[in-house]
């Protein structure tokens, strides 16, 4: 299965291991249009409507990839970035959105993983994934139409 | 003169027994219960929607055992109705005949089979014994109006001695006897040790020289009875020594066991001074009152009025 | 009239803890303390340090800033017996300074300022990141056994400032450093206020910068310095008059070879009647004197002071550049008893980027080049060398004076003592959203006078408590000794292995 | 006197949202609501304007930012904490820095000089530009007043072969057929970068600019836009020896530039004949020994000569090569050849700061090129992502033309005003004085050898501190 | 504060379904203290809706504004230009918030996207609870600061109920027994007599009884 036929959106707190701008690049090019890639100070940034706007936007699916619980710098960012996440897909799950298409991926204690695992990773879970109805007529990554600067 | 005041006042030991209305609209199911109390008890208390499961009201039921000759005690809560409909309906007691009335609180309606209902509490029950004692001693209703003829009822009102905070228990039970109450009925008593404390407080403000005060009790039929008392229904204090009682005989024993208990706890509150009688609340078992009632050495109930 | 300064010594004022402003001060490390904590109190009781706090039966952990890391004899997170503390760096720490003005530095002078100690060894409160001149040097000191070192009381870190022995005042600073300047306006009268008083409670003095003289500072007169410079804001021959040092400001290290510049935002009304110009319009002063091309025209700039108060000293403020050794000649002979090279890294005033780092050389060039220079034409001992540009610790003091100054001026460090972040948007808007370098009236509310002196003065009393220990350690008694000896610093980069 | 020359420049806004340094994490759970909140009491009203844009997904909060902290600091909650935008840090590199890119922004958007409070944060002394400091004096060389236009600093250049004496004929003045110097009205030429998302409305863009700025716009020929969409003569032409050949280039330029080789003769002798009115400028690319080619090319004939660092301001052989050093030895060669004034040094590579053009300048150059810093100014991130086939971040390619001149003029407005700045401090007041006057500027390493040599010996047993 | 929920998604897609152009509009005041229609909610709640509109195949057009307040009309008309961009408002506002609307823009629908709730404090983080019922006669002195109106179930002004047991609630064990506390706290600082006297029936004509209450300061108007 060609794992690039769905979109992502990836936030990733920067201390994600070997997440700086070279591997980010190296992975854009390895997918292409169909990854986007955010970095976060902390997790604990991302906002529900991060994530919304990203599906509403572009992407087939958002998730968030945080450090190891217990590791946070900010001390307790990923939990709540896990906390929001959830509402997401609550949100998402009362419009009849698949509740997958939002998702956060904590990194492990003993065994860190790299942002491109994490991204190999979630773009093969999320080629299993319908292309999204939202997403209609399916523009890709790259139209400059698709400008909607409202307030957060 | 009605028999409960009279019993009362004679300063006999006085029984009294409740009987819920049924589900239903037949005025036999209210007499066939009565008629298992009748002579065993001085007075019957009716219910009114009691834990808020809607049944025949309680004045209708009132109205049928008074044209039968029983003196009913009528109950009343303000959670269903306002000021206005509460004043009217003490003068269409009245009017009935019906010659005690026991002011309540109620259940809350979410315990029962309209949970959606809207709790009125326009007045609390304290509130109420005092608007009905405005009607009859001074033939006012509330805002000062004069009655043409005022309802000549003897006033009721509950207390919990098993609520929290006990102190403040003894202040709600004098104020509810500044309100105007002439008796009392309590709560189930399991636990007669905190009751003696409480009639002690109360004896200690005198107010057992100004109101009646009549013990509730209720038996248990089984143990498992007694634990969901003691853990579901609210305002129990059932002290795990009773529960321990219970449990510690076979269960077909159980019932006998707990009328036992119950008859033993009727001999503890006559004991008791300022205890002025007491109330038997044997839910949906009233067929056992007689034998309860019998047992405690309260039989035959003085006979009178009607 | 007295000519002599009171040469008797005078008392130090003591350190009255003032902490920070703001709710939060920030430290090198944060506590985490999770729901599991029971209340107990463990923690408060074995913190030597006050971090934690028990209120109402709740135990707070109010001043993470106070906590020392992994340097702490009874860590709390190791004493906690349900393991609810963890100890971690604050992550803002990382979010703060520069290289010259690193985390580290800019804490450990927020608690010098609060305290007058230094800092706990978790914190570097020595030399900067920024790669270079006094960050790549050090002091040697002496084997312990070697020297014997005078008592605390015998050390004396004071200076005279007149050394021409003429009929100028005596005057003698009981710490070898004075506060430069920063004009009213680019800074309100509350900094203004607490940098003078602190500078009276330590015997020293303080500059008004070129934003002219006002009033509130008339109780202050013998420690204050009052600034002519190329704009002659708020000049007149009564502030003169009222000085025992003025001082002539040529250039300033901030912005070398450029006048000063205030944004019109802060050219508030009282600003505006103090400098005589116009609300809301920017000022901008001339570059250079236009009245001085040579050094005799500079003389003339000087007869002209000592016209007006014959008493006073004269201090000359220039910048550095190549030829700075010959600008501090010429100031001598032009009459000046006080040099003060101002080098090109420092400065508190807003300045474009471009003159900051480019135009001018570094304090650490500038001084031993001067002293040398002033050595040979056999005048150094007649005349006061004052350094700026740079000074962030005791150490840079102490480095600067071996490399050949007398004393220092400071101006970062006492805004960092309150609580200066180094933002650098000192300029935008309505100036320090921190209410230090504003003439807001909402924001100067943010501080208040008593605050910022005892915070000046702690800090002041820590470089000074710093500075007797380093003297000692090198056996001297007088920070005099220390003067020129180059050969108590090492300069990492050349050090021969 | 000329002209006074005047860069006029307005308020260009970025079609993006520029990455600045700050981030702010606040988490909004447990927020107590604080009547009066730390938030809206923020001076540059962050939290109120905070808003997302979806499509580059950019919360302004971290642009917004002005790293005063005193939202982290009076939080009664303590929820708000402080973190460098990652953004921010991703930009660019070791020499293109974040900092250097912010402000090329804030110059290319507000035509302003940047100005900070505070004093100079950055090290001590760095690499190339970084450890020359200029001069200036106070007293003894008096300056004068030029920055605030109270008096007049020409930053005029020539370029060509200035005359160091008139030839006469009997009592006339000999006219020769071509040019000698084609004046540019400041040191500074734009050069179409060697990569980015540009297209031709960019360039069209960079050559209005140019046009604007009286300056001109180096780029390979086959770039060059139509007449009707810029006027030729703005525009410097890079022709290679084939187009040479073939006659490529067009008719209207003052200056042409080819390509060092080793036939650069041919090309330059076949431009001579095809462009009789242009001046014929060699791009000598910065190798090791550049200043032997430099001088080859200016015995032999070119009056104008472009030496080419790499975008890192080095060699683009040898990294350890600088540029800064580059031009001075090649200045220093045609000052003892005697030829200094018979040519023009032209520098390129690494100017990425208005300081770099007045230091190239005080090493020895005469004008230098701007290649990079005009496409900063459209916002570039120096991400590299076009040269790897990426899509660009700030859509260069659609910018429109009208847009790129503005930003650019903006930004060559401030960098002639912080030259101004740098001159007027110095006491100099034409830029053609600027050139090779190492006197007026001091060098990191004899300074620091000077200051410091002395000071490293550590006696035994003696503790360091 | 006023505090308030979002309704079900589907019940605001319902209602607005009639309408192509739609103006969500939050209120940035006690709504938005309880996280229910403050500018970050209504952002989500657009967004919401436009992709469900989306996944319909719907063309309309949903917009997002956050108003200071809505319940004020002059922050209300500030919407005035915009207005006529839109067939409908879905307002996050309190019901007054929605009503004021309304009443500004009386050809517009105005649909509430809000159940308001009630007249609530921030007990803790993501939690609200009761404590006032607007009655117009405040008490609070009587029962020691905690008003038996809002917070026993059955409003007794005279004491608790037979069902208060261990300080808490007959009807939910969650809820502490309002009367339990008063007691507790009037017993603190010696003020059990207050609580002497029988309270009689509330005057309840001040919460409701003659239309939507009004309070009219003279001095404060013009």
């Amino acid at each position: 299965m060609d794992i690039r036929k769905r979109s992502l959106a990836l936030f990733y707190c920067q201390n994600v291991p070997q997440s700086g701008i070279k591997q980010r690049q190296a992975l854009e090019k390895l997918y292409g249009p169909s990854i986007k890639l955010f970095p976060l100070p902390c997790s604990g940034r991302l906002e529900p409507l991060h994530l919304l706007r990203a599906l509403e936007e572009f992407a087939d699916a958002a998730y968030v990839v945080t450090c190891p619980e217990g590791a946070c710098r900010y001390f307790e960012g990923n939990l709540r970035a896990r906390k929001r996440v959830e509402l997401a897909r609550k949100i998402i799950a009362s419009i009849g959105l698949e509740e997958d298409r939002v998702g956060i991926v904590m990194n492990e204690k003993e065994r860190q993983k790299s942002l491109a695992d994490f991204a190999k990773e979630l773009m093969s879970r999320v080629s299993g994934l319908r292309p999204s109805p939202v997403l209609r007529p399916r523009t890709g990554f790259e139209d400059p139409e698709r400008k909607q600067g409202d307030k957060l | 003169m009605r028999r409960l005041e009279e019993v009362l006042k004679s300063g006999k030991f006085a029984v009294t027994a409740e009987c819920g209305p049924p589900k239903g609209a037949d005025p036999e199911a209210i007499l066939k219960k009565a008629e298992l109390l009748k002579d065993k008890v001085d007075a019957i208390n009716v219910t009114d929607n009691q834990t808020a499961i809607v049944r025949m009201s309680s004045m209708a039921a009132c109205a049928l055992l008074k044209q039968n000759g029983f003196d009913p005690v009528l109950q009343m809560v303000v959670r269903d109705r306002n000021r206005i409909a509460l004043q009217s309906d003490v003068l269409g007691a009245a009017a009935l005949g019906i010659e005690n009335i026991l002011c309540l609180s109620g259940d809350h309606q979410s315990f029962g089979n309209q949970p959606q209902a809207v709790g009125v509490f326009d007045l609390d029950s304290i509130q109420f014994v005092q608007v009905v004692r405005e009607m009859r001693d001074n033939e006012v209703i509330l805002g000062g109006d004069a009655l043409s003829k005022p309802p000549k009822v003897f006033i009721g009102a509950a207390a919990n001695p098993f609520g929290d905070p006990l102190g403040f228990r003894v202040v709600r039970l004098a104020k509810k006897v500044a309100a105007g109450a002439d008796f009392i009925q309590t709560q189930c008593i399991y636990n007669l040790e905190r009751f003696k404390k409480w009639m002690e407080m109360a004896r200690e403000r005198n107010l057992t020289e100004k109101v009646y005060i009549l013990g509730g009790v209720t038996p248990l039929k089984s143990a498992k009875m007694a634990k969901y008392m003691k853990y579901k229904v609210a305002g129990m204090d059932i002290p795990d020594a009773v529960l321990a009682r219970l449990e510690g005989v076979p269960s077909k024993k159980q019932a006998e066991e707990g009328i036992k208990m119950c008859v033993e706890t009727i001999q503890g509150l006559k004991e008791i001074p300022g205890v002025s009688g007491v109330h038997i609340m044997a839910i949906e078992w009233e067929a056992k009152v007689a034998e309860i009632v019998e047992r405690a050495g309260l039989g035959p109930r003085p006979t009178k009025g009607k | 009239m007295n000519l002599n300064s009171n040469s008797t010594r005078k008392e130090l004022p003591e350190v009255v803890r003032t902490p920070s402003r703001f709710r939060n001060p920030i430290g090198k490390y944060r506590l985490n303390r999770t729901t599991d904590c029971i209340g107990c109190g463990k923690c408060v009781e074995v913190c030597a340090y006050g971090v934690h706090e028990i209120k109402r039966g709740l135990v707070l952990t109010k001043n993470h800033y106070l906590c020392v890391g992994p340097d702490c004899p009874r860590p709390c997170y190791d004493e906690c017996p349900v393991q609810a503390l963890s100890l971690r760096k604050n992550p803002t720490f990382d979010a703060i300074g520069d290289l010259r003005w690193p985390p580290d530095l800019l804490v450990s002078t927020w608690y010098m300022a609060e305290t007058g100690d230094v800092p706990p060894a978790s914190l570097e409160y020595r030399v900067g990141a920024s790669g270079g001149g006094f960050d790549r040097m050090r002091l040697a000191l002496p084997p312990r056994q070697v020297k014997e070192e005078p008592e605390n009381e015998e050390i004396d870190v004071g200076i005279e400032l007149n050394r021409r022995d003429d009929n100028a005042h005596r005057i003698r600073i009981e710490v070898p450093f004075y506060g430069g300047g920063m004009s009213y306006g680019s800074v309100s009268i509350t900094p203004m206020l607490s940098r003078i008083k602190a500078a009276a409670a330590l015997g020293t003095f303080c500059s008004t910068g070129e934003g002219g003289y006002p009033d509130e500072l008339k109780p202050y007169d013998d420690h204050v310095i009052t600034q002519v410079a190329t704009g002659l804001f708020g000049v007149r021959e009564e502030t003169i008059q009222r000085v025992k040092i003025v001082e002539f400001k040529y250039a300033q290290g901030a912005k070398p070879g450029l006048g000063g510049h205030l944004l019109g935002d802060k050219v508030t009304e009282g600003v505006a009647r103090m400098r005589e110009a116009v609300v809301g319009y920017p000022l901008f002063s001339p570059f250079p004197f236009h009245s001085v091309y040579s050094v005799e025209d500079h003389k003339k700039h000087v007869d002209w002071i000592k016209a007006i108060n014959p008493l006073a000293l004269v201090a000359v403020k220039v910048s550095t550049p190549t030829d700075v050794d010959m600008v501090a000649v010429g100031s001598y002979y032009a009459g000046a008893h006080i040099v003060h090279l101002d080098g090109s890294y420092g400065g508190t005033g807003a300045a474009p980027d471009i003159a900051k780092k480019n135009i001018a050389m570094p304090i650490e060039y500038a001084v031993p080049k001067v002293h040398r220079f002033l050595q040979d034409e056999g005048v150094r001992d007649r005349i006061t060398v004052i350094a700026s540009g740079g000074i962030r610790t005791p150490h840079d003091v102490a480095k600067i004076i071996a490399l050949g100054a007398d004393g220092v001026c400071t101006g970062t460090a006492d805004l960092v003592a309150l609580e200066c972040v180094r933002c650098h948007n000192c300029e935008s808007g309505r100036g320090c959203a921190r209410g230090i370098a504003t003439t807001d009236p909402e924001l100067m509310e943010l501080m208040e006078v008593e605050w910022g002196r005892r915070r000046i003065v702690n800090l002041f009393l820590a470089w000074r408590k710093e500075l007797v220990r380093i003297l000692k350690r090198l056996g001297m008694k007088s920070i005099r000794e220390l003067v020129g000896r180059t050969d108590c610093l090492v300069h990492l980069d050349y050090m021969k292995r | 006197m000329p002209r006074k020359y005047v860069i006029h420049t307005k308020e260009v806004p970025n079609r993006f949202k520029a990455i600045s340094r700050s981030g702010v994490i606040a988490w909004e759970e447990g927020c107590l609501k604080c009547a009066v909140c730390v938030k809206t009491q923020c001076v540059y009203h962050v939290y109120e304007h905070r808003s997302l844009d979806p499509r580059q997904m950019i919360d302004s909060i971290d642009n917004e930012c002005m790293n005063c902290l005193r939202c982290v600091q009076s939080c009664p909650k303590q929820l708000i904490h402080k973190a460098i935008n990652p953004e921010y840090k991703s930009l660019g590199d070791d020499y293109w820095t974040p900092d250097i890119i912010s402000k090329l922004w804030y110059q290319a958007e507000t035509g302003k000089i940047p100005v900070s409070g505070a004093g100079y944060p950055g090290p001590f002394s760095g690499p190339n530009f970084d450890s020359m400091w200029t001069d200036m004096s106070e007293i003894v060389r008096p300056t004068r007043d030029g920055i605030h236009g109270r008096e007049y600093i020409s930053t005029a250049v020539d370029l060509g072969t200035k005359k160091d004496h008139l030839d006469f004929k009997g009592m006339e003045l000999v006219e020769e057929s071509a040019p000698a110097v084609v004046a540019a009205p400041l040191p500074i030429l734009l050069r179409v970068p060697a990569f980015g998302a540009f297209e031709q409305e960019t360039i069209k863009g960079w050559a209005r600019a140019a046009s604007r700025l009286g300056t001109f716009l180096a780029l390979p020929a086959e770039m060059n836009p139509e007449e009707a969409e810029a006027p030729q003569s703005c525009l410097i032409p890079i022709v290679s020896l084939p187009q040479a050949q073939s006659g490529q280039g067009n008719g209207h330029s003052l200056l042409v530039e080819i390509l060092w080789s080793e036939h650069w003769r041919k090309a330059f002798e076949r431009m001579s004949k095809s462009h009789p009115g242009a001046l014929i400028c060699v791009r000598v690319p910065f190798l090791k020994g550049a200043e032997e080619r430099v001088l080859s090319v200016a015995k032999n004939g070119a009056s104008i000569i472009h030496l080419e660092a790499d975008f890192h301001g080095r060699s683009q052989q040898d990294e350890t090569l600088l540029v800064r050093d580059g031009i001075r030895s090649a200045h220093l060669a045609l000052v003892q050849e005697g030829i200094r004034d018979e040519v023009t040094l032209l520098a390129s590579g690494g100017i990425a700061m208005a300081e770099h053009v007045a230091k190239a300048i005080i090493c020895g150059a005469d004008a230098v090129f701007i290649d990079f810093p005009i496409l900063i100014a459209l916002e570039c991130r120096m991400c590299l992502r076009c040269k790897e086939g990426l899509s660009c971040p700030v859509e260069i390619n659609t910018a429109p033309a009208s847009w790129v001149a503005s930003r650019v003029v903006n930004l060559v407005g401030a960098f002639h005003n912080q030259l101004l700045e740098v001159m007027g401090a110095m006491g100099i007041r034409d830029a053609r004085r600027l050139r090779g006057e190492v006197g007026r500027s001091m060098f990191f390493d004899e300074l620091d050898e000077a200051a410091f040599g002395q000071m490293g010996y550590l006696k035994e047993g003696y503790e360091l501190e | 504060m006023i505090t308030a929920t979002q309704k079900p998604i589907d019940e605001i897609k319902e209602t607005i379904s009639p309408y192509k152009r739609v103006l969500v509009l939050g209120c940035a005041s006690c709504v938005a203290e309880c996280a229910a229609g403050g500018e970050k909610e209504t952002g989500i709640l657009a967004s919401t809706l436009r992709m469900a509109a989306k996944m319909e195949g719907k063309e309309v057009t949903i917009r997002e504004k956050t108003l200071d307040r809505q319940c004020v009309k002059d922050f209300v008309v500030q919407m005035d230009d915009i207005i006529d961009e839109y067939d409908a408002v879905l307002s996050l506002g309190c019901g007054a918030g929605v009503q004021a609307v309304a009443e500004i823009f009386p050809e517009l629908p105005i649909i509430p996207a809000l159940n308001t709730e009630f007249l609530g404090e921030t007990r803790d983080q993501g939690f609200w609870v009761e404590s006032c019922v607007g009655c117009g006669d405040c008490m609070l002195y009587y029962f020691g600061g905690i008003c038996p109106l809002a917070r026993c179930s059955k409003q007794l002004l005279n004491g608790p109920c037979g069902g208060s047991k261990d300080g808490r609630c007959e009807v939910d064990p969650e809820v502490p027994c309002a009367w339990q506390l008063i007691i507790e706290r009037l017993e603190r600082f010696n003020a059990m007599d207050r609580l002497e006297k029988i309270f009689p029936p509330k005057d309840w004509s001040k919460k409701q009884g003659q239309g939507p209450r009004k309070i009219i300061r003279e001095d404060q108007q013009r």
